[in-house]
């Protein structure tokens, strides 16, 4: 059943790369289809199939690829679930005027069976398996313009990607080896290896966090995420906000709680230069997002900030900590896909792609506009919305540890609160409070149903996780307390 | 020492001629004279093969009077593989030498830096 | 009890959203502006009914398990809410004629409702983390009542009031983060969690951060750079609520992290007390000074709001009875003082369009009742007895002397007092060129700019109200004096 | 004795007589027969593959009538039969690609000699893999030598000759080293057979005498195989060499010739000497070191090489280097590894040379790389072989060579120490390197020119090519998803190999 859902999508994918001749409704509704039936599956799988293990193949005698969900796997199985019908429903109107729908869709469904596969990884091997299929259906989607300036993001992409991936191999080599095969156990399989060699566990560590820390845009490896925002973007905003992205948090996630264990790394050297690099990433993306002046890129470099708040929670390597991750992982999916297509929205309907053009333009696409701002204050963390319920869980959580990179990631956490306000809030004021330039008042260029359809859906469950979040957070602490 | 080398001269002579030939091949410059350095350092090890096959006080593997035990002959293998060593590097050298040829043709000098960079100058 | 609470916390909100809802309000400017009063009106009798159910406790929201939103119904939160439901309600009525023939005046009113739930919220807030709530949400919602104008420099106002105050809300969550670690819990209990007489000593940094970040609301010293330039901007109404009320919100919050979460006994004597006192004093006299080389009329108000809302701010910083009485009393003092003075400056500008206090000879003659209302209002302020101002600042200096600290004890009255002689340097004036324009006023042109009842009616309460809390202070005195007894 | 079993020898008899026959022949029969060896060791093979997988066990078959000590004999077992099936699927897959090109490029007189030195590669693979026996292994890697400087100099361009004579230079040196190694080895044992030398050299190393020519003679062997190979010092024939041959000239020579010499290396190691001596010896780390440099020095060169097929041709420096580098390791993990990539590799490099020839043909005759821009609207499936074998050789999961990657690393990481770090080092920096000049190259081919549309327009790719790229892309895909069963035969084909 689970490996079902992961293949559907790829094996769906490959066939629309068969048949070209199809018309835009038969392929919408064929991508569509696939997606949902997908998400049901997914759905059936978390309802019943829980920590269930499936082995579709071996590697080599000894290295299995499999698949199981478990609870940390369903919280990002359930994200990606979610989002991905939206998304693609939003593309179809966004790729009318982008064009090469046909590959661009069947790309788009694989990457979707791809990043079940990383959710659902049973084992590290079968994680970084698709961890490097998504680099290889992403490249194609990111360059999709063909224009010189894709191209070259699309380069930039691809070494970064295989940079990452040839730090990330090291690291699962030397899990595999010391962690007898790294299939993922709650608590880590390491212990008595890390006994051995201290040195050797520690080097792969970093090696897996910062091979993995690529995609999740850690700090010296994020220049591909801002490069990337030149693609369509349903791409930019599933994909660079949600899907790869966090991937490589939950990578990251997976090695760190999974693999080599939070006991194990707790308190070592390993740990303290993760914890730097996170709490340096968070400041760099916020004031980086504050000089940009690209609508798209000033999201970019807001993902890259916030992605470091689930890294800096994710390796404080305690429970709440671990809780505190997941729930960020989750909001800020949902956030930032919103703000994106808002953005998106922005560029189709009237081409404009800088802060400034933005003035006035709630007076023309009001629905838009009030997506955008719904989304921005609650990523800036305004109370009863759901930033400020991972922002308290994630400082709270640093508190907790009592050290001395805790606080210096809270500091962090709150100086990037404030850039936050500045980077989101000022686009979102201009918006309301300023003269609508080079444009009539009157023209309405909102976009189509089916882009408002996601809007809609979006903004309501932002308000309902900000308002509703105990029951998510305590399921999240239960989730990540190991139980199934 | 020199007792020793003196003693089992054919290896003596062996090693001194491959390291003639070897040196031939690797510094001269003139394609002709690397076969040649080659050639040399073949027959080197051939020499070096036969000697190591014959063994004093025995005869040819061939009956002549009366078959004695298997001591009385030497042992006729390494015979055979020198054969087959001198055939093979025979062959070897007249490919080489053929190639010579053409690269004169072609170029009318046998000088292999010369030869590389007027090949250098042709297009790809 | 719980129903009226939850009623008296948000009916502002959903009255505003109705009203902004409702077609049939949507053209009709009068019956909106009525409405409005109306809701303001039942909301006010809400407060003062819950006055009635002190120590009211109920958790409105679990946002996480460790993060609940409490609420805790006080005296102190009464006094406040009271208070603040009061003013809406004055500069609403104002405001209606004030806004007359503004086009985006519906948006206006939302949010100036909306805002009003937030305080409300924050005065009944139970605990740390729900102050904190509100507190943010009331920042959020009073934006656009600054960028309300639409105008370039409105909008960067309202851009930097934004990000001051997140700034200075960051510090709170991060005393928030600090104190649950610290002292385990953020609820509020008189007289501060912290019982033990030697605080860590990280405690008291934070504190101190704590302080200087919900100081920001206040403009106190460091963090006052937005008040001047956030204050003016807004329209009369919005900005007499702004620095009349909101600024409140900023000291509600600096007094329960003192009396009601760390303990006054906990930091009297220490260097955060002496800190925050040389902060205030500093604040105190600089916002005279600049109130004074103001030449706009309604910055010049602003800097006074700087300087007198630390007079509060003192108060309270002293930790003694008697200053923390000045200090309530200076908060209800203060509030319908500047309320009335930025109504008045409202009315003046509104009907003569003038903006410079230079411009103003002769005012008395055009409009003598705004004048007479900002007459009374500046004696308050300045502190001439039988107003409440007095009662307050006298309080204040008793209070000062008892705090035993050497040097503060004497800086502190001093400053006060000249501080008070200052704000009438720069109060005064109006009044004087105002009625006494000199022999070369020419006359001729003079004539009636009187504001409609609308407009004259909530100064000249508001000037009422300026002398009543002097005459009669005692009783909220008396109220004052059982809430400092549970907490000092 | 059954039938089957006599098969090895019958294919190298048989591809010999081909060979001599074809000299005869005008060129379009020469074809034919070259094609119909090919066809008919595959099927020997296989069938002999099939047999050894039921017995699972290996048998030596004697050659001529005098037994062991001194008769000549081969040795088939699962390990020989498998690789030998895949060599000569590449084989033919690399023939049929470039037959038509091969056409073009050569004199129409000079065919059918250019198919006999097709089968004489193709005779000497097979020997160098069945033979057992020092000296025959001698002949036929002289053998491989001169058909393989044929096939380089096939083109006959200056660049080809000169290209040739470097090669034979090398080669020469090499083979006469490995020579005057099994000249050394014979009278220290006074064996060629290879079963007895180990007996003796096991008794020899026993007595802890003979330590000093043991390692003359493993270091003289692995050096001369070595050159042979172009590991890292001794590359600097190697492109110029490969990439002036014709397609299938390149492809054998990249992926047959050498594999030969190096599935003999292993042989002398595993069979010959044994790895226990080999290990007491220290040889094995000086191959690490230069196969680990060779891994990073091949790709760098790579990155700065002008032309596609000079690339791919520095490209097999690296993988040459992986090979020696797992061989180094000294454990059977590592052989194992040195074995599989053997394989993998030779599938995907010639799959790549194919390619890469189809690709500039269809490009207008250009050799360089940036010209590859938009190649794959001019011929998507050899653009898709490409692209294949360039994600393999990057190492993506699931593909052969990502195998060889996880092996060599485990291997690494169960010797432990200074290993572990620099394989892993080695490792990571060649997939980057290998990202960099193959995905750079291939990402190219998939962005459409825009300034000369018309360049976009399809080449139409003849039948054969065609035929043979779906082969390449056929194979590379069996062995990466059937590696679990190929790998696992492998596995306990060299248990028996020893």
């Amino acid at each position: 059943m689970l490996s079902l859902a992961v293949f559907l999508p790829i094996v769906c994918g490959l066939a629309m790369f068969a048949c070209r001749g199809m018309t835009h409704r038969a392929r919408q509704v064929l991508t569509e289809g696939v997606t949902l039936v997908t998400s049901l599956l997914v759905l059936f799988c978390l309802m019943n199939k829980r920590g269930v293990a499936y082995t579709p193949l071996y590697l080599l005698p000894k290295l299995p690829i499999s698949f199981c969900i478990d609870g940390v796997g369903s919280v990002f199985a359930a994200i990606v679930a979610f989002l991905w019908p939206l998304a693609t429903l939003y593309g179809f109107e966004y790729m009318e005027h982008e064009g090469g729908e046909n590959h661009f869709f069947a790309l788009y469904t694989m990457t979707y069976g791809v990043t079940l596969g990383i959710a659902t990884a049973a084992n590290v091997l079968t994680l970084y398996l698709f961890y490097e299929f998504l680099t290889l259906c992403t490249l194609p989607l990111v360059m999709h313009g063909t224009s010189k300036a894709s191209v070259r993001a699309g380069y930039t992409y691809m070494m970064y990607s295989f940079f990452g991936a040839a730090l990330a191999f090291v690291g699962v080599m030397l899990i595999i080896g010391f962690g007898d095969g790294g299939a993922f156990v709650m608590g880590g399989v390491m212990s008595e290896a890390a006994a051995e060699h201290p040195l050797m566990v520690q080097i792969g560590y970093l090696c897996a966090f910062l091979g993995f820390g690529v995609k999740a845009a850690v700090f010296p490896f994020h220049v591909w995420l801002p490069e990337a925002s030149v693609a369509p973007t349903p791409v930019t905003a599933l994909l660079h906000a949600v899907a790869v992205v966090k991937s490589g948090v939950f990578a990251i996630i997976r090695v760190t709680y999974f693999s080599f264990g939070a006991q194990v790394m707790r308190g070592t050297t390993a740990q303290a230069i993760a914890l730097l690099l996170a709490s340096a990433t968070i400041v760099y993306g916020s004031t980086m997002a504050v000089k940009e002046h690209h609508f798209k890129r000033r999201l970019a470099y807001s993902t890259v900030s916030n992605l470091s708040y689930i890294l800096l929670a994710a390796c404080l390597m305690t429970q709440s900590g671990l809780t505190a991750a997941l729930a960020h992982m989750l909001f800020h999916a949902l956030i930032k896909i919103t703000l994106f297509f808002c953005a998106g929205a922005v560029m189709v309907k009237t081409e404009r792609t800088q802060i400034e053009d933005l003035r006035g333009l709630a007076k023309v696409m009001p629905f838009t506009c009030a997506t955008y701002t719904i989304g921005a204050i609650s990523l800036m963390g305004t109370p009863l919305l759901p930033g400020f319920v991972s922002k308290w869980l994630i400082g709270s959580a640093a508190i907790e540890t009592g050290t001395t990179l805790g606080m210096i990631g809270v500091a962090a956490l709150l100086i990037s609160a404030v850039l936050t306000a500045i980077y989101l809030m000022g686009p979102a004021m201009s918006m309301y409070f300023r003269p609508l330039e080079g444009m009539e008042p009157t023209a309405k260029c909102d976009p189509g149903m089916r882009m408002k359809l996601p809007f809609a859906v979006l903004a309501a469950a932002i308000v309902l996780c900000g308002l509703f979040s105990d029951p998510i957070i305590t399921l999240l602490a239960k989730l990540s307390a190991g139980v199934m | 020492m020199l007792s020793k080398l003196l003693t089992n001269y054919e290896e003596t002579v062996a090693v001194i001629l491959f390291c003639i030939g070897f040196s031939t091949m690797l510094l001269n410059k003139n394609l002709l004279k690397k076969i040649i350095g080659m050639d040399i350092m073949d027959t080197a090890v051939y020499l070096f093969l036969a000697s190591q096959g014959y063994i004093k006080g025995r005869t040819v593997p061939i009956v002549v009077d009366g078959i004695q035990s298997v001591e009385a002959y030497i042992n006729p293998i390494p015979a055979g593989l020198v054969l087959t060593g001198i055939v093979v590097s025979v062959s070897v050298s007249a490919l080489m030498l053929a190639l010579c040829i053409r690269l004169y043709y072609r170029y009318n000098t046998l000088n292999l830096d010369e030869i590389i960079a007027l090949a250098g100058k042709e297009e790809v | 009890m719980n129903i009226l609470l939850i009623l008296a916390i948000f009916w502002p909100a959903l009255a505003g959203l109705a009203i902004f809802l409702t077609p049939s309000l949507k053209e009709n400017k009068k019956l909106r502006g009525q409405t409005v009063s109306v809701a303001l009106g039942i909301e006010l009798l809400l407060t003062i009914i819950m006055c009635f159910g002190k120590g009211t406790q109920m958790v409105l929201l679990n946002m996480t398990p460790t993060l609940r939103i409490e609420m805790n119904v006080d005296v102190i939160g009464c006094i406040f809410s009271v208070l603040m439901s009061a003013m809406w309600l004055l500069s609403s009525v104002f405001a209606r004629e004030y806004m007359g023939h503004d086009d985006n005046e519906r948006l206006y009113q939302v949010f100036y409702m909306c805002v009003l739930s937030a305080l409300i919220g924050q005065c009944y807030a139970g605990s740390m983390v729900t102050l904190y709530v509100f507190y943010e949400l009331m920042t959020l919602l009073s934006v656009p009542m600054v960028v309300h104008e639409r105008t370039p420099q409105a909008v960067a106002a309202g851009i930097k009031y934004l990000v001051y105050s997140i700034f200075g809300a960051m510090l709170g969550l991060l005393g928030i983060f600090f104190f649950s670690n610290y002292l385990g819990t953020v609820t509020f209990v008189p007289g501060g969690v912290e019982t033990a007489a030697s605080a860590p000593s990280g405690l008291l940094l934070i504190t101190f951060l704590v302080i200087i970040g919900f100081g920001t609301k206040a403009g106190m010293f460091p963090m006052h750079g937005w008040l001047p330039t956030a204050h003016p901007v807004a329209p009369a109404p919005a900005s007499a609520v702004l620095s009349g009320v909101i600024t409140k919100a900023g000291v509600l919050a600096v007094l329960r992290v003192i009396y009601y979460l760390v303990g006054a006994d906990v930091l009297r004597g220490t260097w955060v007390q002496k800190g925050f006192m040389t902060l205030t004093l500093i604040t105190v006299f600089m916002g005279s000074m600049l109130a004074y080389r103001e030449t706009l009329l309604k910055k010049r108000l602003a800097y006074s709001t700087v300087s007198q809302v630390s007079y509060v701010l003192f108060g309270l910083a002293c930790m003694v009875p008697a200053a923390f009485e000045g200090a309530i009393l200076h908060v209800v003092a203060h509030s319908v003082i500047k309320d009335a003075l930025f109504l008045c400056a409202g009315a003046i500008i509104h009907q003569t369009g003038k903006i410079y206090v230079r411009d103003l000879r002769g005012i008395g003659k055009e409009m003598p009742i705004t004048t007479w209302c900002w007459t009374i209002a500046s004696l308050g302020l300045i502190g001439i007895p039988p107003t409440g101002g007095f009662v307050s600042k006298w309080q204040l200096a008793t209070g000062s002397l008892e705090t035993g600290l050497a040097g503060f004890d004497v800086v502190g009255p001093i400053i006060l007092i000249v501080s008070a002689l200052l704000t009438a340097a720069y109060l005064l004036p109006v009044t004087i060129n105002g009625f006494f324009p000199g022999s070369d006023y020419d006359y001729s042109t003079l004539t009636n700019k009187e504001g409609s009842k609308l407009m004259t009616v909530p100064m000249i309460l508001l000037a009422a109200g300026v002398v009543l809390t002097g005459i009669f202070a005692q009783p909220l005195i008396n109220v004052i004096m059982t809430a400092a007894a549970s907490i000092l | 004795m059954q039938f089957v079993q006599n098969f090895p020898f019958f294919c190298i008899l048989l591809t010999l007589m081909g060979a001599v026959a074809s000299s005869v022949m005008n060129s379009r029969m020469a074809r034919r027969t070259t094609l119909f060896l090919i066809l008919a060791d595959l099927a020997m093979n296989v069938s002999v593959m099939i047999y050894t997988l039921q017995t699972g066990d290996s048998y030596a078959y004697k050659m001529g009538h005098f037994p062991a000590p001194w008769g000549n004999e081969i040795r088939v077992g699962v390990l020989e039969t498998v690789s030998l099936t895949v060599f000569l699927l590449v084989i033919l897959f690399a023939f049929l690609g470039g037959m038509r090109k091969s056409e073009k490029e050569i004199e129409p007189t000079k065919y059918n000699i250019y198919c006999i030195l097709t089968d004489l590669v193709m005779l000497s693979l097979i020997a160098l893999v069945y033979t057992n026996d020092m000296f025959t292994a001698f002949v036929f890697i002289e053998i491989n030598t001169l058909a393989a400087a044929g096939l380089v100099m096939m083109r006959q361009g200056g660049r080809a000759l000169v290209a040739g004579v470097r090669y034979m230079m090398m080669n020469l040196l090499g083979s006469s080293l490995f020579l005057i190694g099994c000249v050394i080895l014979y009278t220290i044992t006074g064996h060629l057979l290879m079963v007895n030398i180990r007996e003796s050299v096991a008794a020899l190393a026993a007595t802890g005498q003979y330590h000093v020519p043991l390692t003359v003679v493993v270091s003289l062997i692995s050096v001369g195989l070595a050159m042979k190979c172009a590991l890292f010092p001794f590359d600097k024939w190697l492109p110029a060499a490969y990439s002036n041959s014709t397609p299938t000239g390149s492809a054998m020579l990249s992926s047959i010739v050498s594999k030969g010499y190096i599935f003999l290396l292993i042989k002398v190691y595993v069979r010959v000497i044994g790895f226990d001596v080999i290990r007491s010896l220290g040889i094995c780390d000086v191959l690490f070191i230069f196969g680990a440099i060779g891994m990073v020095a091949g790709s760098v060169n790579a990155t700065r090489a002008k032309t596609t097929r000079m690339m791919v041709a520095y490209s097999s420096v690296a993988q040459i280097g992986y090979i020696f580098a797992a061989l180094g390791l000294g454990s059977e993990m590592g052989v194992m590894c040195a074995l599989w990539h053997t394989l993998a590799h030779s599938a995907t490099k010639s799959m790549l040379f194919i390619s890469a020839h189809t690709l500039d043909h269809a490009s207008g005759d250009t050799h360089l790389r940036k010209d590859l821009r938009g190649a794959f609207y001019r011929s998507p499936l050899a653009a898709a072989a490409f692209t294949l074998g360039a994600v393999n050789l990057v190492g993506v999961p699931l593909l052969s060579v990502f195998i060889t990657k996880v092996t060599m690393a485990q291997a690494a990481i169960q010797i432990g120490g200074r290993h572990t770090v620099i394989a892993l080092c080695a490792l990571a920096i060649s997939t980057l390197l290998n990202a960099k000049y193959f995905l750079g190259t291939t990402m190219q081919m998939y962005i459409p020119d825009h300034e000369h549309p018309e360049r976009n327009a399809k080449v139409k790719i003849n039948f054969y090519a065609a035929l043979g790229l779906i082969g390449f892309i056929a194979l590379n895909l069996t062995l990466s998803f059937f590696a679990q069963g190929i790998f696992g035969a492998l596995l306990d084909g060299l248990a028996r190999f020893a």
